[in-house]
């Protein structure tokens, strides 16, 4: 059967490697999915193989390398349109090489499908080829404050906020989000502490004294694997005590986090779209994830299964499109409403502006090394534990 | 605010700059003494980490017994770097050293992003990974507090090496005139090659006590690098003691500054007590 | 009128007076000899002058105008130029190149610094060596060089520090003859050599510094006499010799 | 040193292999390579009139850099100014920048130098990621514009970006020609070697190094103007980083320092490897294509460390005597 | 003790030494003039081994040296004092001199030695503990002669050791030489003072264009006519 390219623009080297690392594992295991007959309940495209409307086409990934730099991301990004060999492009993984390489394929009128760059702003911008399957910072930050409304109403102490972010794009939208969420609660929510950070720090103590000091009930992250190891790391040296830690989508869902740092973080929560004891719940998810378990010995975590997801978004849009032809495939994108039993929420359907509107995030907690989900309740497998002490 | 958390700023300031001076007295050995600039001296340090990592991990060795190992193992790496590296270099522009070295850099850190993957790993369950102790509410984290105690002792045996022996007159006798070091019978080739062994050896140590409390990836040794080269320049040329507190003083900058004025500022305030430094003494702390 | 004159300049190194109090006047045109034992303050005194040095107390007169505190760029475009001790070639340009700097000075333009340089480099005997990198040239030339370079800049004064160290008797002979011949274009000198040979053949007077003070200034013929220039700087035998 | 008629025939024949190849060449990839090629040429031998000519190693060209492709992008996002006037500011500013900025640091030697320039850029950095009109660290984005001569934005064709590269590439280097060969020219050498004896011969040397820093910062300032309109997003992390700063110096190096050709031959090297070991061998994700770069760098250091320009020489005097 | 055959050197390409051929017995004192420019000092270099010769070879007590590297040569007891005072400016001047006796083990005799070099020239008593760079040229002299010193060599190479220096003192280090030499050391002179050295040593070379063109004693060599129009300018 024919095949139809995809390209696929993420850091596979540089310093976030390690994170353009697993999402190309799991990419590799979508397409191993769509391409072959597996069944898996649930799952479009799982029983036949290939694209059915097209032929049975089968997909092929490429991957393109941005070393996390726009630059490079821009020109990669021409390259793939050069070379006039892809129908979609997806990627990428920062915001900040997202927005660049976005602006050449609508310049160029190409379909551009954002996996898990999470800046609200991305949808902000009037595109029209654009489209984004992740939650933004958006969605993180309603669903905390839902969270801590719940708790507040259990009685517990939620109203004193610290909120701790790295200085990037990615940083400071999740910051602005809680600051309108606060600045919105008419006094029930005090920012008690706004510690912004350098990207690549070396230590956090300066960091987490300030955290200390301003003694807050909750402290809020937007921070990447390795500042987020040493927070918690600092933490627990100085002695930082909270009732809840909270984490936007960044170095938090990096499973490592949870089973290398051990009792360190016992009790760390974060928003989360996938969690190991979702296949308690949906038990197809089992399936794809000792897929991804075979290739990484990882279990999968929020951002793969969007990626995951991200690429059955592709295959449906092929599906239904009239044509491959870039127009198609971007209108055959906005009219997608695909149910797909991957992540909480009914499965991805773009708003005017490209943004997923069926999308959902739970809240999920570090517990013996393994992160379950707290709330809310309907995804919920164990209770919340409250505070935290080093 | 209470005494306690300034304290505990003074106190986390210490014992980070220690850490910070580890690296950079093996920098200074080999930048300041023999004026030639190691730009792989961050993948030095990781290289070190994962080293003691992997003992850790698949022979079972705890971090803390096997840094003697680490340490000859970063000790034949400089030395081969020089030989094979740097040796061809010598009595060119200090520029073309700097170039070399960055491309060793870069291949040094993708070989190991080739063969072991870009995954961050974490020591949690050593000797020294993940212990503190507390002194009247006040935090000590125990793999700093044996950094700083190492610190200490390898700056000052690099002191005593430098001022005391012969090998450390032969030293900079070689680094100032290399010819005329040659007409005094220095071997100049053999003691360069066991001072950058030795300049390695040192990251050695920082990186085998770094793998307690640090994650250890690829990338790392880049968030040490450019801080590392800011302390020897402030710690003045050809003077260990100056980078070593040099190193300390950055420690304290980055966690009171950090604290007081903002931790988005910590390192630009390292950038800035560098250019005053520099305005009032042009040539670094303590340096000649 | 001098056209250079110091006024009880002295300069200190911490505990180490190098100049102690120093008063010499320099008329226009004389060969000024100055000699002293090793460490006398020969040297500083020309830094001092040159600007390289900014002297602890005393002042600089050039041509009535007091040049104390200029820096050593401004001297040498008011017309004093020095030679260094420990030579100072520029090591990767050519014989030539290296005195197109100096005559950089007065000719800003590339061709005209050339045509200049190539005459002074006639002038002092050197053409042959012109397109040779100086780094490679012996000592001796690298001084000539430097000699060169310095008449280049068309100054009103030089200063020469042991130019002619590092020659043979024979081409001793030629330097003081080329020295003479830079006299001769109206330039004031102010010479120091180790050498008596040259010393007392080209000066019309010398200056005698010892432990960073003038001890004698006068006629040659009468300043070898002097019993303390003998014993600090000279040694009893040559009094025997001569 | 080139004679005057080698080097316009050199010069003539590569202004003219710049002006048909992306006439010929049509793949866009190419013409990225050649724009970026001719980006880093200019940026390089700009440096390299300070850093290579005149001996005075700057690790902190990226301030100059960041200053210029901020000038251009952020009036243009903010006002919809025409991109040209803010390049001309943003050289105006860079080169105030410069005289500030040499003031202190000219003081200082060797290593001080190289670490103090390295440490004003971080701090320029800082300013530009806490301040708030130009969107801190997020950067700046070109505006959806009207493409054209007057945004400077041209969304399918890169033959503008490249003619008008040319043009500073050409500029640049007449400028660095005219250099060696004048009073300047000979003072920076002369600066670079001894400069004590450079002040006996009446140099004002803190002068001179302050007119290389001008003139070089301008250039450099221009360049990141072009680069921002080029690549559409800017940053500080990214405009302002030591990683810009240390590849100008990295291109001027392989192609040999104080060479005026040398620019040239790095940035062909340098560029054309990492672009091409990207597209062949990126993409599996184990940075291959880096391995290979890097240990070319390596190997290039050691087996000619004059740079490819000395490799030239080598070659050329080989044949001569065979 | 030092049999030089044949050595030809080139600097890149640019021949410096042809054929040049002499030797040097056990305790002599032996001087090499020339004028400028004649090599006198690539054959101190080339013994010592900064250069390599590209034909010929040289012999250092029946030892084949030519290809030895610089601190091999000096371990065999050939100590160079350097042209154009390369002392080492960052160091003290104390540290200067015991990195003359880099070679030598015995720390009571360096001890011993460095004595000697302070009665010799009490000017580095004095300054012990300052940095090299602070000496005036003559000083420097002192110091890279009294460093040359410290290795207590069997062969001495000096490159016109009397360079800047008063006269005096320039009277004082050629006597010190024949107290050196009587004491058993070998020394190879290259001098400029051509009247004063030739008196006293025992053999001469006279070299012109890298080529040796006449040698025998001392004396003799002073009483030759080409040699006292050429060099002494009579
Ligand atoms: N590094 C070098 N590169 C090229 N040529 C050189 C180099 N060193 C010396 N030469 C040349 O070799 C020749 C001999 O030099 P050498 O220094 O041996 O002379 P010399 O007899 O010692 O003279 P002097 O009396 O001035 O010290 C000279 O013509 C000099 O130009
Ligand atoms: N920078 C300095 N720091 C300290 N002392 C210095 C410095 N420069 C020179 N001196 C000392 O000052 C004194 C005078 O030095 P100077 O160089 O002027 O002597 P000189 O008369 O030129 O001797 P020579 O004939 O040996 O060249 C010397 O004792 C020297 O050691
Ligand atoms: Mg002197
Ligand atoms: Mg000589």
């Amino acid at each position: 059967a024919d095949e139809i390219e995809v390209a696929l623009l993420y850091p596979l080297t540089g310093p976030l490697a390690e994170a353009g690392g697993r999402i190309k594992a799991v990419y590799d295991v979508a397409q191993d999915v769509i391409n072959n007959s597996y069944d898996i309940q649930g799952i479009p495209f799982s029983k036949t193989q290939g694209i059915p409307n097209k032929g049975n086409a089968k997909i092929k990934l490429s991957y393109y390398d941005t070393q996390g730099s726009p630059e490079v991301g821009k020109a990669e990004t021409e390259r793939i349109l050069q070379e006039g060999k892809a129908k979609l492009i997806i990627g990428a993984y920062q915001s900040s090489v997202s927005k660049p390489t976005s602006f050449v394929t609508e310049r160029n009128k190409f379909p551009f499908l954002c996996a898990v760059s999470s800046s609200a702003a991305l949808t902000e911008r009037g595109m029209k080829y654009f489209f984004r399957v992740a939650p933004t910072d958006f969605h993180d930050a309603r669903m905390f404050f839902n969270f801590l409304e719940d708790m507040r109403e259990d009685g517990r102490d939620v109203k004193r906020i610290a909120m701790v972010y790295e200085k990037t794009e990615f940083g400071i939208h999740a910051m602005k989000e809680v600051k309108k969420r606060i600045d919105g609660s008419g006094g029930v929510y005090e920012l008690v502490a706004e510690v912004p950070y350098e990207y690549k720090a070396t230590d956090v103590n300066a960091e987490a004294l300030k955290v200390k000091a301003a003694k807050p009930d909750v402290i809020i992250h937007a921070s990447l694997f390795s500042e987020m190891m040493l927070f918690a790391k600092a933490y627990k040296n100085l002695g930082v005590t909270t009732n809840a830690n909270l984490s936007f989508c960044g170095g938090y869902q990096n499973p490592k986090f949870a089973s290398g740092l051990g009792d360190t973080v016992e009790g760390y929560m974060g928003s989360c779209t996938f969690a190991a004891d979702f296949i308690e719940k949906k038990a197809q998810l089992k399936t794809i994830n000792d897929m991804y378990k075979a290739k990484t010995g990882m279990n999968l975590d929020g951002i793969s299964m969007e990626a995951f997801t991200t690429l059955f978004v592709a295959a449906d849009a092929f599906n239904r499109a009239k044509d491959l032809s870039p127009e198609a495939v971007r209108d055959a994108l906005a009219a997608t409403e695909l149910e797909i039993a991957t992540m909480p929420g009914k499965g991805v359907k773009f708003a005017e502006n490209g943004q997923n509107i069926w999308i959902a995030s739970t809240m999920s907690q570090i517990k013996n090394t393994e992160y379950k989900v707290v709330w809310p309740e309907e995804w919920a497998t164990t209770p919340v534990t409250w505070g935290l002490r080093p | 605010m209470d005494l306690t958390i300034f304290l505990q700023l003074i106190i986390s300031g210490l014992l980070i700059g220690f850490v910070f001076s580890l690296i950079a007295v093996g920098l200074s050995l080999i930048w300041g003494v023999m004026d030639i600039l190691n730009f792989a001296h961050g993948e030095f340090l990781m290289l070190a980490m994962f080293t003691s990592f992997f003992l850790f991990a698949q022979l079972g060795i705890d971090p803390l017994y096997s840094l003697p190992i680490v340490v000859i193992v970063l000790y034949f790496i400089g030395a081969g770097t020089y030989r094979f590296v740097i040796k061809p270099l010598l009595g060119y522009t200090v520029l073309i050293a700097l170039l070399a070295t960055f491309g060793l850099s870069i291949l040094i850190r993708n070989l190991v992003l080739f063969f072991v993957g870009p995954n961050y790993r974490v020591i949690n369950e050593s000797i020294l990974a993940g212990k503190t102790f507390s002194i009247g509410g006040l935090y000590f984290s125990v793999p700093q507090s044996v950094a700083a105690l190492l610190c200490i002792l390898v700056t000052y045996g690099i002191y005593l090496l430098l001022t005391k022996s012969k090998f450390g007159r032969a030293l900079r006798a070689t680094s100032l005139d290399k010819d005329t070091a040659m007409l005094m019978g220095i071997n100049t080739n053999r003691i360069f090659e066991i001072t950058f062994g030795i300049g390695a050896a040192c990251v050695g140590v920082a990186g085998g006590l770094l793998v307690n409390f640090y994650a250890v990836f690829p990338e790392v040794g880049l968030n040490f690098t450019v801080l590392a080269f800011v302390i020897v320049a402030l710690g003045g040329f050809g003077n260990n003691g100056g980078a070593f507190l040099a190193g300390i003083l950055v420690g304290l900058v980055t966690t009171m500054g950090g604290f007081f004025i903002g931790p988005e500022y910590k390192y630009t305030l390292v950038f800035l007590l560098y250019l005053v430094v520099i305005t009032i003494r042009p040539k670094g702390l303590f340096g000649w | 009128m001098p056209i250079l004159e110091v006024k009880n300049l002295s300069m200190h190194f911490g505990e180490l007076a190098a100049l102690e109090d120093i008063n010499l006047a320099v008329e226009k045109g004389e060969i000024l000899g100055l000699i002293g034992p090793n460490g006398a303050g020969k040297t500083t005194f020309f830094n001092c002058i040159t600007g390289f040095l900014n002297a602890t107390r005393g002042d600089i007169f050039y041509k009535e105008q007091n040049i104390t505190r200029f820096g050593p760029h401004r001297v040498c475009k008011l017309g004093i130029c020095r030679t260094f001790q420990i030579v100072q070639s520029f090591n990767e340009m050519t014989a030539l190149e290296n005195v197109m700097m100096g005559a950089f000075c007065r000719h800003h333009l590339t061709g005209d610094a050339r045509e200049k340089a190539e005459e002074i480099l006639k002038f002092t005997g050197l053409q042959d060596k012109k397109n040779q990198l100086a780094g490679g040239l012996t000592l001796a030339d690298q001084k000539r060089i430097e000699l060169a370079r310095t008449i280049a800049t068309e100054p009103d004064v030089v200063l020469l520090d042991e130019v002619m160290a590092g020659l043979n008797p024979t081409e001793t002979e030629e330097a003081i003859g080329l020295i003479q011949k830079v006299h001769e274009k109206g330039l004031t000198i102010i010479v120091v050599e180790h050498v008596m040979e040259v010393i007392m053949k080209i000066s019309h007077r010398i200056a005698v510094f010892d432990s960073g003070e003038l001890i004698v200034d006068g006629p040659p013929e009468e300043v070898v006499q002097d019993e303390r220039v003998i014993k600090a700087y000279l040694g009893e035998e040559y009094h025997a010799e001569s | 040193m080139q004679s005057a008629k080698q080097f316009t025939s050199i010069f003539g024949g590569v202004l003219v292999l710049f002006l048909v190849a992306p006439l010929i060449i049509r793949d866009t990839q190419f013409q990225h390579l050649m724009i970026m090629l001719l980006l880093f040429t200019t940026l390089s031998q700009a440096w390299n009139l300070i850093g290579g000519f005149a001996g005075q190693v700057s690790l902190g060209h990226a301030m100059f850099f960041g200053i210029g492709a901020y000038a251009a992008m952020a009036p243009l996002n903010q006002w919809g100014l025409t991109p040209w006037i803010g390049m001309a500011i943003g050289g105006l500013v860079a080169m105030v920048a410069a005289v500030i900025v040499g003031y202190p640091v000219f003081r200082l030697k060797g290593h001080y130098f190289v670490i103090s320039t390295f440490a004003v850029a971080e701090v320029v950095r800082e300013l530009f990621s806490n301040w708030d009109w130009v969107d801190g660290p997020i950067g700046l984005d070109a505006p959806l514009v009207e493409q054209g001569w007057r945004n400077f934005m041209f969304y399918h064709t890169k033959l503008p970006y490249h003619y008008t590269l040319l043009i500073f590439f050409a500029v640049v280097m007449f400028v660095a020609f005219r250099m060696e060969r004048s009073r300047m020219g000979y003072y920076f050498r002369a600066i670079k070697q001894r400069p004590e004896a450079a002040q006996a011969m009446g140099v004002n040397i803190t002068l001179f190094k302050q007119y290389a820093f001008i003139i070089s910062a301008f250039f450099t300032a221009i360049c990141g103007s072009m680069y921002g309109l080029y690549v559409l997003h800017i940053e500080p992390s990214t405009v302002l980083s030591l990683d810009i700063s240390i590849k100008i110096v990295l291109i001027a190096v392989l192609g040999g320092i104080g060479s005026l050709w040398g620019p040239l031959l790095g940035a062909t090297i340098l560029i054309s490897l990492q672009e091409y070991s990207r597209i062949w061998l990126g993409g599996t994700g184990r940075g291959i294509d880096l391995i290979v770069l890097g240990a070319l760098i390596v190997i290039i250091c050691v087996y000619e460390p004059n740079g490819i320009v000395g490799l030239i020489k080598r070659f050329s005097r080989k044949k001569r005597k065979a | 003790m030092l049999k030089v055959k044949g050595i030809s050197v080139r600097y890149d390409i640019i021949p410096v030494l042809e054929d040049v051929s002499f030797s040097v017995q056990e305790g002599q004192f032996v001087a090499i003039v020339g004028s400028n420019g004649a090599g006198k000092s690539t054959i101190l270099r080339t013994i010592s081994g900064l250069v390599h010769p590209f034909q010929g070879s040289i012999d250092f007590l029946d030892e084949p040296i030519q290809a030895a590297k610089p601190y091999e040569i000096v371990a065999k007891g050939i100590s160079h004092v350097p042209e154009g005072r390369r002392i080492f400016d960052k160091m003290t001047i104390r540290e200067n001199l015991l990195i003359g006796a880099h070679t030598k083990d015995n720390q009571a005799e360096v001890r011993n030695t460095l004595q000697e070099m302070f009665e010799l020239f009490p000017i580095l008593k004095e300054r012990q503990n300052k940095k090299g760079e602070t000496l005036s040229g003559g000083e420097r002299q002192q110091l890279a002669i009294a460093r040359g010193l410290m290795a207590k060599p069997k062969l001495l190479m000096l490159d016109e050791p009397s360079l800047g220096l008063s006269p005096i003192l320039s009277k004082k280090v050629i006597q010190a030489c024949e107290e050196i030499r009587r004491s058993g050391t070998t020394i190879l002179m290259v001098e400029q003072k051509v009247t004063e050295i030739l008196k006293l040593v025992d053999q001469g070379y006279v070299l012109q264009r890298g080529k040796i063109i006449r040698e025998g004693k001392g004396s003799e060599l002073l009483a030759s006519d080409t040699i006292r129009k050429a060099y002494l300018g009579l």
